[in-house]
């Protein structure tokens, strides 16, 4: 099994999700259970990773290869660095943690739990796909399968603007994909000799203004993706509208594939290009963290506040990717994978909640602390590693990220910084708003947080809280990559 | 090569005849209409046996009338998948059991005969003649429920615009004949570069362009298009979508393959133009669709537009490209035309809105449907995008960055209307007054099957698809 | 005998072809636009016979091609006039303008 | 390497207990969970103050292990005990333990008793990571979590709105210092390619200011002091220490007065040699100190809430200390903070055993403690002498030396606010003093009582910090303290003044006789006062308007952005998406239309006109099939006369 271990990762959850289709309708259990030992399974496998892979090599591990159309030169070519290595252990937590709560999520629960389950699946292969695919029409299959069960995730299981929802996000992300495949065909058509490897890619030099009109194709999609201000305006809406696992998939795995994609392909590919719209992303970047904690600060809706919290988060990642150097691209990738933990946690919670309280309105809740003592310290525990605080895994990253893009440009820095603030008014806020203060005598008889519930968000707290304290465990992973990253795009480490 | 020699290679072609006017001699024969169906099917697939790759050789067959290559070759075969496919629809095809149906599966023959010739055509004379062929079966299978108003306007809609178009046609064959001294295809493009002859020239081949448009439903001949597909039966509407289309493009490959490609800057602008506008059209149509046929007719005008992306960059990749996007569209559309039949069959209407909660009433059907909408969409890894990539990356390779991006956005477009119809499958609640699905008939659930086994095997291995095509 | 000029010849079906044309676009009788289209199928088949005088390479193409097109203008008006019936028997009309059923 | 030594257990140990108290607090141990953080507590003394008097005499602690990989670098985690952070530990776990006891009686019966002890040992762990960090990323995150341990607390009682407000406002307002902080040290990063004390120490000294202009160290110096002015609660960020008061009393103590908010004085004493490098930084927290510790005092004169007055003395006090560094004297700074520190908690301790025994707040109901609540009294009217600066308590001797500092440095005018300051304190406490405990008992309803020895215990050992830690600093162990600090900062000595310590005395001893005038003999002299002067009391007792200022003019509008910029989102960015979509549609809509009306209009106009030689209308007359073949034609045509003339 070793030996073809991506592949097993791969498509682990892709045999589960059939499976599942060969179950009968009502066997909600054994779907129930075997969704989750999928996952399981699947994380398992990614955990048989950690001694094949060896964190101080910064090139490709664990590849396979295999050419699939020969025609075109395409590979069926997966492979694994320390930028995608945490980005699958990411995911593939995260799909754990997504699993368990659709179990007790009241919309999943209702019925259609084998679509479900297997669209679930089928998602979490897509993402394994995106993150471990070399080839660059593999990875645009892959990142285009993600697409489709999470327009049914969203479209059947979502709330009561699923259906709108689900479609602009849908539309919004094809539209952007579909100039990415042009991108990546321009850069299949202006390869020597023509290929779409990675690899081989990685090292071909391209004119300037090829360059820049490719990479411009790639950060439409990339940037629709992850999202950055001004595309971001379907990720509110797809939040809010789907359903709490799908929500924690959404913000914690699916929005890095749009980073992830400027660190994978952006950067090594079109190098000079990147160091030209250095300054047009980090003011974009700026932009969108300034801009998402502004209008986080005006939300009512609990959900659409950490939505929002997202856009701003994820410009802190933007922001390490423009710094390039570093700090900044350790940050930004640190930065994705403590913004998946802590913002899933957070989509949970808001998911607990709302299975509670059938409501998000921030102006509706108060004084849940004494309710919910145990939720309360979750809730608290996640919005500080949301706002960034120190040990906590939030502050290591948007640290790194602020001191890469320092060394980058001092206004821009500074002007995110108004972000981190913002960040701890629009957390705090939500807390006095649902912890503190009288109880609303409506909630009096909610229940506390249960077990279930709190086996989704402990693990994420651990992991959370490990990286703060010493955060050296993941950053040796990701290291040595980074800087032959920073190296290929010739700058200085 | 002489016609005794090239009877050999013409076996195919002499079987489906035989079948044909077997088949109607059958039909006097027997009571079970059916077994007439069954036996064209037998004919389908005895031609398809008798049918052999020339693998790479050009066979000029009765004195070059025809050129059996390994382009002609593929067509055939899509010819009879196409037929095959629309025979095994019409056969549980409720409206279509009364006494004529024998005859139906007769025509039908005729129809594979005719296309197979098509693509073998190689001079102008030929074409022509298959090309009427074709239209001439066409409308008579197009209106041949006799009692359904709908299908009677449709088939005169078909016949007037058709023979209108075949007219032009001929009108510009016979400028093309004048300006080249010769209907070879050959001759004519030895005689269209000379500039003494460009202005007639010019002309014909415009006039011959407008007779294939109308073939392959572009842009400005579009028109007839969702007229027909709407009023037609639907197992008609199915083999229209795909038979007399990729018959069109065949013709036009192979007519610019001989005759243009020398001068084919020049082409290529018009061409390119004509794509965006077709693919434009067909998609911002389409959208406010209520009849699922007429929406696939607006979604074929469309599929239009991207295969003329191919030919408008006429690279090698490009007439591959053409080849490649007929296939991937031919499992594709043949399929959803397959669920289009089954729920017609349930219920018998093709509103859109009478695919509310199918996802709930026939699981399998709504399944199914998706994927073939998926592919429509060109979402990977099915066989529409296969085709997607195979139309655009020769826009990319030909540098034809404008094409690429007007049809980038025509496929996000296009992607909110094939959607519709998922969301209305899956998240729109059936209504009460909907009937349940019964026990789906075999045979298009055998084609259900098979398309989607194509769509799936294209998308998931299109090397070996094109190694199989192309060599 | 005094050859009539080519171009002469083809100015005459160019005109017998817009009138073709013209008729199919404007005729509201069904059978008036079939009688239309047959003058476009004729207007072709003078200029393939007249090319067919002309050209040197194959001069009997054009006649046999010709006489190919009349077969087939005869198989569009009988298929034509089939339909056309049975548009009569169902439709009670024989009008162009007045099938519109199928319509947007 | 790492070599786990004790010292690491210092802060680790409370860090243990903060994790067992959240951990099992609330099910298993309960009331117990006191004794778990009290223990932890006193192990870390144990450990720690042996460690303090090696430093005492000469000794050097520093130990570090790698934690994170920046740029080329390795930024090194460990601590370093020099003198300036022996000092501080030593008062640190002294002052964090004898709290922990109190608070163990004070919060008896509170039904979340083991979570107030885990965010106490949390912070006591935050608290003592800073002291004896060796680097200004470990020193912020420790920073940082104190700050969140001093949100936790104070909204410890959030089912009160108005406790649920203050922590809010503590939090942000803090972090807004923090966030200046933050940058402040990554421009010392960029400008000097460490964090690490030592090492830029070590820079500094040898005048290496790193690649960038001095302007840029001086920049960065200012905003690291932005920290100091939020967590130590400096004007203009001052505004939210007031309101921590919601938070439980030892609280108070622990947090609003001994350590936290030292810290902030603690930060500018560390990076002193930055200040020292970029001297032209120095009047900015000279002014900003001694607006403070003027404004503050200002205000606790009006004041009526006991725990509010000790915050604005608090806030004044802290002042004092910013102003000394500003003016170059560390060990003066210093010797007040850690003086400061054990009569501010014992202060602050005191109110909470008024409170605990009254149940009320508000002086205006106390009146006639003495008698009920003698321990209370007594070790609160000597830490009050202590902060009023009567020698030879601590008080007199640490803020002696700071007027000393100002008067021999030559900021002369900032030596008279800082007397006028001085006296200003002294009438405060004292109207705090004569008000609350002698008198007669204003409110029938309070029944006081003196609180239980777990509680008085504490004080009694506070007083003898307050009391007797002046003396290290005072010319009669001839200045040993600043001395010792010295050891590591180059920094101006000065020769005690007679005049300046004769100016103390007559401040102190004048703010108490004013006091004891005004507040047991004439009492109605206050009130004609204020009547008297009238702006000034407004001013003083509204705290110069300064919530309601920041009120309207930064969080108003703050708020208001995000509102608008929503509505832009919703509006403008999402709107011209959907006008896209909606374009399409519309377009789409449009060729409908166009086929609905114009084309099946035209059929209908046109439907009666047969003869085709009329108009050129009626030469348009087409049936439907015949519409679509003109559209084919026209469009044919087009192409025909394009490609025409492109022949």
């Amino acid at each position: 099994m070793t030996s073809h271990l991506l592949s097993w990762i791969t498509f682990t959850p892709l045999i589960g999700a059939f499976v599942l289709l060969c179950l009968p309708k009502r066997a909600h259990d054994w779907i129930r259970w075997i969704a989750l030992a999928t996952t399981a399974i699947t994380a398992g496998l990614v955990c048989l990773a950690f001694p094949l892979f060896r964190a101080s090599e910064s090139g490709f591990q664990l590849v396979e290869r295999a050419m699939w159309i020969p025609q075109f030169n395409i590979q069926y070519l997966l492979g694994m660095d320390g930028i995608s290595f945490p980005m699958v252990f990411l995911t593939a937590l995260i799909s754990i943690m997504a699993c368990l709560g659709s179990l007790a999520h009241i919309r999943v629960k209702g019925g259609r739990e084998k679509e479900y389950y297997f669209l679930f699946l089928l998602l979490e292969t897509g993402i394994m796909g995106t993150f471990l695919a070399l080839d660059l029409f593999l990875f645009y299959i892959f990142w285009e399968v993600v697409l489709v069960p999470m327009y049914f995730l969203i479209g059947i299981w979502g709330g009561p603007r699923k259906e709108y929802a689900a479609i602009k996000f849908f539309l919004y992300t094809l539209a952007g994909s579909l100039f990415m495949l042009l991108g990546i065909l321009a850069v299949y058509f202006g390869s020597e000799p023509r290929t779409f490897d990675m690899t081989l890619l990685a090292s071909m030099k391209y004119g300037l203004v090829f360059q820049k009109i490719v990479f411009l194709a790639f950060f439409l999609g990339f940037a629709i993706k992850v999202p950055i201000f001004p595309f971001h305006t379907w990720l509110p809406d797809a939040h809010v509208e789907a359903p709490t696992p799908i929500s924690v998939i959404l913000a914690g795995v699916l929005l890095k594939m749009g980073t992830y994609g400027f660190l994978r392909f952006s950067y090594p590919l079109f190098p000079d290009a990147a160091r030209w719209f250095q300054p047009a992303m980090g003011v974009l970047a700026v932009i969108g963290i300034i801009y998402g904690g502004f209008v986080a600060l005006a939300q009512t809706d609990f959900k659409k506040m950490v939505a929002y919290s997202s856009v701003s988060h994820m410009g802190f990642v933007l922001l390490g990717l423009a710094a390039m150097n570093a700090d900044g691209f350790r940050g930004a990738l640190l930065q994705m994978f403590s913004h998946g933990t802590i913002t899933g946690g957070l989509f949970l919670l808001v998911g607990v909640l709302y299975d509670r309280a059938h409501t998000r309105d921030l102006n509706d809740f108060g004084g849940l602390g004494e309710k919910m003592p145990v939720y309360a310290g979750i809730l608290i525990f996640f919005s500080l590693a949301s706002l960034g605080l120190p040990g906590l895994s939030g502050f290591v990253s948007e640290f790194l990220t602020l001191l890469g893009s320092f060394q980058y440009s001092k206004l821009m820095t500074g002007l995110a910084a108004i972000g981190i603030l913002l960040a701890a008014t629009y957390l705090l806020y939500m807390i006095q708003r649902i912890l503190l203060g009288k109880l609303n005598p409506k909630w009096s008889s909610l229940p506390d947080i249960n077990y279930l519930e709190l086996s989704t968000l402990v693990p994420l707290m651990i992991f959370i809280l490990g990286i703060g304290l010493y955060p050296k465990i993941i950053l040796d992973y990701m290291i040595p990559t980074l800087d032959g990253l920073l190296k290929t795009m010739g700058g200085a480490v | 090569m002489g016609p005794v020699e090239s009877l050999k290679y013409f076996i195919p072609e002499l079987i489906i005849l035989c079948g044909a006017f077997g088949a109607f001699l059958l039909d006097f024969a027997v009571r079970n209409k059916r077994a007439v169906g069954i036996f064209s099917l037998f004919v389908m697939a005895a031609a398809a046996f008798a049918m052999k790759n020339p693998a790479g050789e050009t066979l000029s067959l009765f004195y070059g009338f025809f050129h059996l290559d390994v382009f002609a070759h593929w067509f055939r075969i899509f010819a009879l998948i196409a037929v095959s496919v629309t025979l095994m629809l019409a056969m549980d095809y409720p409206p279509l059991k009364n006494r004529y149906e024998g005859e139906f599966y007769g025509l039908f023959l005729f129809m594979a005969f005719a296309l197979i010739t098509v693509a073998a055509a190689n001079n102008l004379l030929m074409i022509f003649l298959a090309v009427e062929f074709v239209s001439l079966l066409s409308y008579l299978l197009t209106g041949f429920l006799k009692h359904d108003p709908k299908a009677k306007e449709a088939a005169v809609k078909y016949l007037l615009f058709g023979s209108v178009c075949s007219g032009i046609m001929l009108y510009g064959i016979s400028l093309l004949y004048g300006a080249a001294g010769s209907i070879e295809l050959g001759h004519v493009w030895q005689t269209l570069r000379s500039p003494s002859m460009s202005a007639l020239g010019t002309v014909g081949v415009l006039c011959f362009f407008a007779g294939l448009g109308f073939k392959i439903s572009m842009a400005p001949f579009h028109m007839w298009a969702p007229d027909v597909y709407e009023g037609a039966p639907t197992p008609v509407t199915a083999f229209l979508t795909v038979g007399p289309k990729a018959l069109g493009f065949a013709v036009f490959t192979r007519v610019l393959i001989t005759v243009f490609s020398p001068s084919f800057a020049h082409w290529g602008v018009v061409l390119t133009a004509l794509s965006m506008l077709t693919m434009t059209i067909g998609n911002l149509t389409a959208i406010s669709q209520t009849n699922i046929k007429r929406f696939f007719a607006y979604s074929s005008i469309a599929q239009a537009g991207y295969i003329l992306m191919g030919l408008a960059v006429f690279s090698p990749l490009g007439q591959n490209a053409v080849m490649i996007y007929l296939f991937a569209y031919l499992f594709t559309n043949l399929g959803a035309f397959a669920v289009v039949c089954l729920v017609e069959g349930a219920s018998g209407k093709s509103n859109i809105s009478d695919y509310a909660g199918l996802s709930e009433r026939s699981p399998a059907t709504a399944f199914f449907m998706t994927v073939f909408l998926l592919s429509l969409t060109g979402i990977p890894p099915l066989a529409g995008f296969i085709g997607k990539y195979y139309v655009f990356a020769a826009a990319i390779e030909g540098k034809a960055i404008a094409l690429a991006v007007v049809a980038a956005v025509n496929s996000a477009v296009a992607a909110y209307y094939y959607f519709r119809i998922i969301r209305v499958m899956y998240l729109v609640p059936k209504a009460e007054t909907q009937p349940t699905f019964g026990t789906s008939p075999l045979y298009p659930k055998i084609v259900l099957w098979l398309m989607s086994a194509g769509v799936v095997t294209l998308g998931l291995f299109p090397g070996y698809f094109i190694k199989l095509l192309f060599g | 005998m005094t050859l009539i000029p080519v171009e002469h010849v083809l100015i005459f079906s160019l005109l017998l072809f817009a009138i073709g044309l013209y008729g199919t676009l404007t005729r509201r009788n069904i059978i008036g636009i079939l009688i239309s289209i047959e003058l476009m199928l004729n207007a072709a088949n003078i200029n393939l016979v007249v090319f067919a005088k002309t050209t040197s390479l194959s001069p009997e193409t054009g006649q046999v091609f010709a006489v190919f097109v009349i077969a087939i203008a005869a198989v569009t008006v009988a298929v034509g006039l089939a339909i056309v019936l049975a548009l009569y028997r169902s439709r009670k009309t024989i009008f162009a303008d007045e099938v519109h059923l199928l319509k947007w | 390497m790492v070599t786990a030594d004790r010292i690491f257990l210092i802060p680790l140990l409370p860090f243990a207990a903060f994790v067992v108290n959240i951990l099992f607090g609330a099910r298993f141990l309960k009331h117990r969970a006191a004794w778990l953080s009290i223990l932890t507590s006193i192990a870390a003394c144990v450990i720690a103050l042996p460690v303090c008097f090696e430093v005492f005499g000469g000794a050097r602690f520093a130990n570090d292990f790698a934690w994170l990989r920046i740029n080329d670098g390795v930024l090194r985690f460990g601590y370093l005990v020099d003198p300036l952070s022996a000092s501080l530990l030593f008062m640190v776990v002294i002052v964090g333990t004898l709290i922990q006891i109190y608070a163990s009686g004070y919060m008896q019966g509170d039904p979340r008793y083991s979570r107030f002890f885990a965010y106490v040992s949390l912070f006591m762990s935050a608290m003592l990571t800073l002291v004896i960090s060796n680097n200004f990323i470990l020193f912020f995150m420790a920073w940082e979590i104190m700050g969140l341990c001093s949100y936790l607390l104070i909204g410890f009682y959030f089912q009160k709105e108005s406790a649920a407000k203050a922590c809010f406002k503590a939090f942000l307002t803090t972090r807004l210092g923090d966030v200046g902080f933050l940058i402040g040290v990554l421009m010392l990063f960029l400008a000097l390619g460490t964090f690490d004390f030592s090492e830029i120490n070590r820079a500094l000294a040898l005048g290496d200011h790193g690649a960038l202009p001095l302007s840029f160290l001086a920049t960065s110096a200012i905003f690291i002091f932005c920290g100091t002015i939020g967590k130590s609660a400096q004007f203009p960020l001052h505004v939210w220490l007031p309101d921590a008061m919601e938070g439980p009393t030892p609280v108070s103590a622990l947090i609003h007065a001994a350590t936290m908010v030292a810290a902030g004085v603690f930060l500018v004493a560390r990076s002193f040699t930055i200040f020292m490098a970029v001297p032209e930084t120095m009047p900015v927290v000279t002014t900003i100190g001694c607006i403070t510790a003027f404004m503050a005092a200002f205000i606790a004169l009006t004041q009526t809430d006991i725990k509010r007055i000790l915050a604005y003395s608090t806030i004044s006090q802290l002042g004092y200390m910013v102003t000394a560094l500003g003016m170059q004297g560390l060990g003066a700074g210093t010797f007040h903070l850690i003086t400061h520190a054990f009569f501010k908690a014992l202060l602050f301790l005191g109110a909470g055993s008024v409170i605990h025994g009254t149940h009320v707040q508000d002086i205006r109901q106390m009146g006639g403690l003495f008698k009920k609540m003698p321990h209370t009294a007594v070790t609160f009217i000597i830490a009050s002498l202590a902060l009023a600066g009567v020698p030879p308590l601590s008080g007199f001797w640490s803020k002696d030396e700071i007027l000393l500092t100002a008067f021999a440095s030559g900021h002369t005018l900032v030596f008279w606010i800082l007397l006028l300051t001085a006296f200003m304190t002294a009438f405060y406490m004292f109207r705090l003093v004569f008000i609350t405990f002698f008198g007669k008992a204003r409110d029938p309803h309070v029944h006081a009582h003196e609180s239980p020895a777990v509680m008085t215990l504490p004080l009694w050992g506070l007083v003898l910090g307050a009391v007797l830690l002046g003396i290290p600093g005072s010319p009669l162990m001839h200045h040993w303290f600043q001395q010792f600090l010295a050891h590591a900062i180059h920094h101006p000595e000065y020769h005690p003044s007679a005049f300046v310590m004769t100016c103390s005395v007559i401040a102190a001893v004048g703010g108490i006789t004013l006091a004891g005038i005004i507040y047991m003999k004439n009492t109605h002299w206050a009130e004609s006062i204020a009547k008297r002067f009238r702006p000034l009391y407004r001013l003083s007792f509204n705290k110069f308007y300064l919530d309601e200022i920041y009120s309207k003019f930064i969080i108003r509008p703050f708020t208001a952005l995000g509102e608008v910029l929503y509505r832009f989102d919703a509006k403008v960015i999402d709107g011209s998406v959907n006008g896209v979509g909606a374009g399409a549609m519309w377009l789409g809509a449009v060729k409908n239309w166009i086929d609905k009306y114009i084309v099946d209009g035209l059929v209908n106009f046109m439907g009666t006109l047969t003869c085709f030689l009329n108009s050129i209308v009626k030469r348009l007359q087409t049936g439907f099939v015949q519409n679509y073949l003109l559209i084919a034609f026209l469009g044919f045509l087009a192409f025909i006369i394009w490609e025409l003339k492109l022949v």
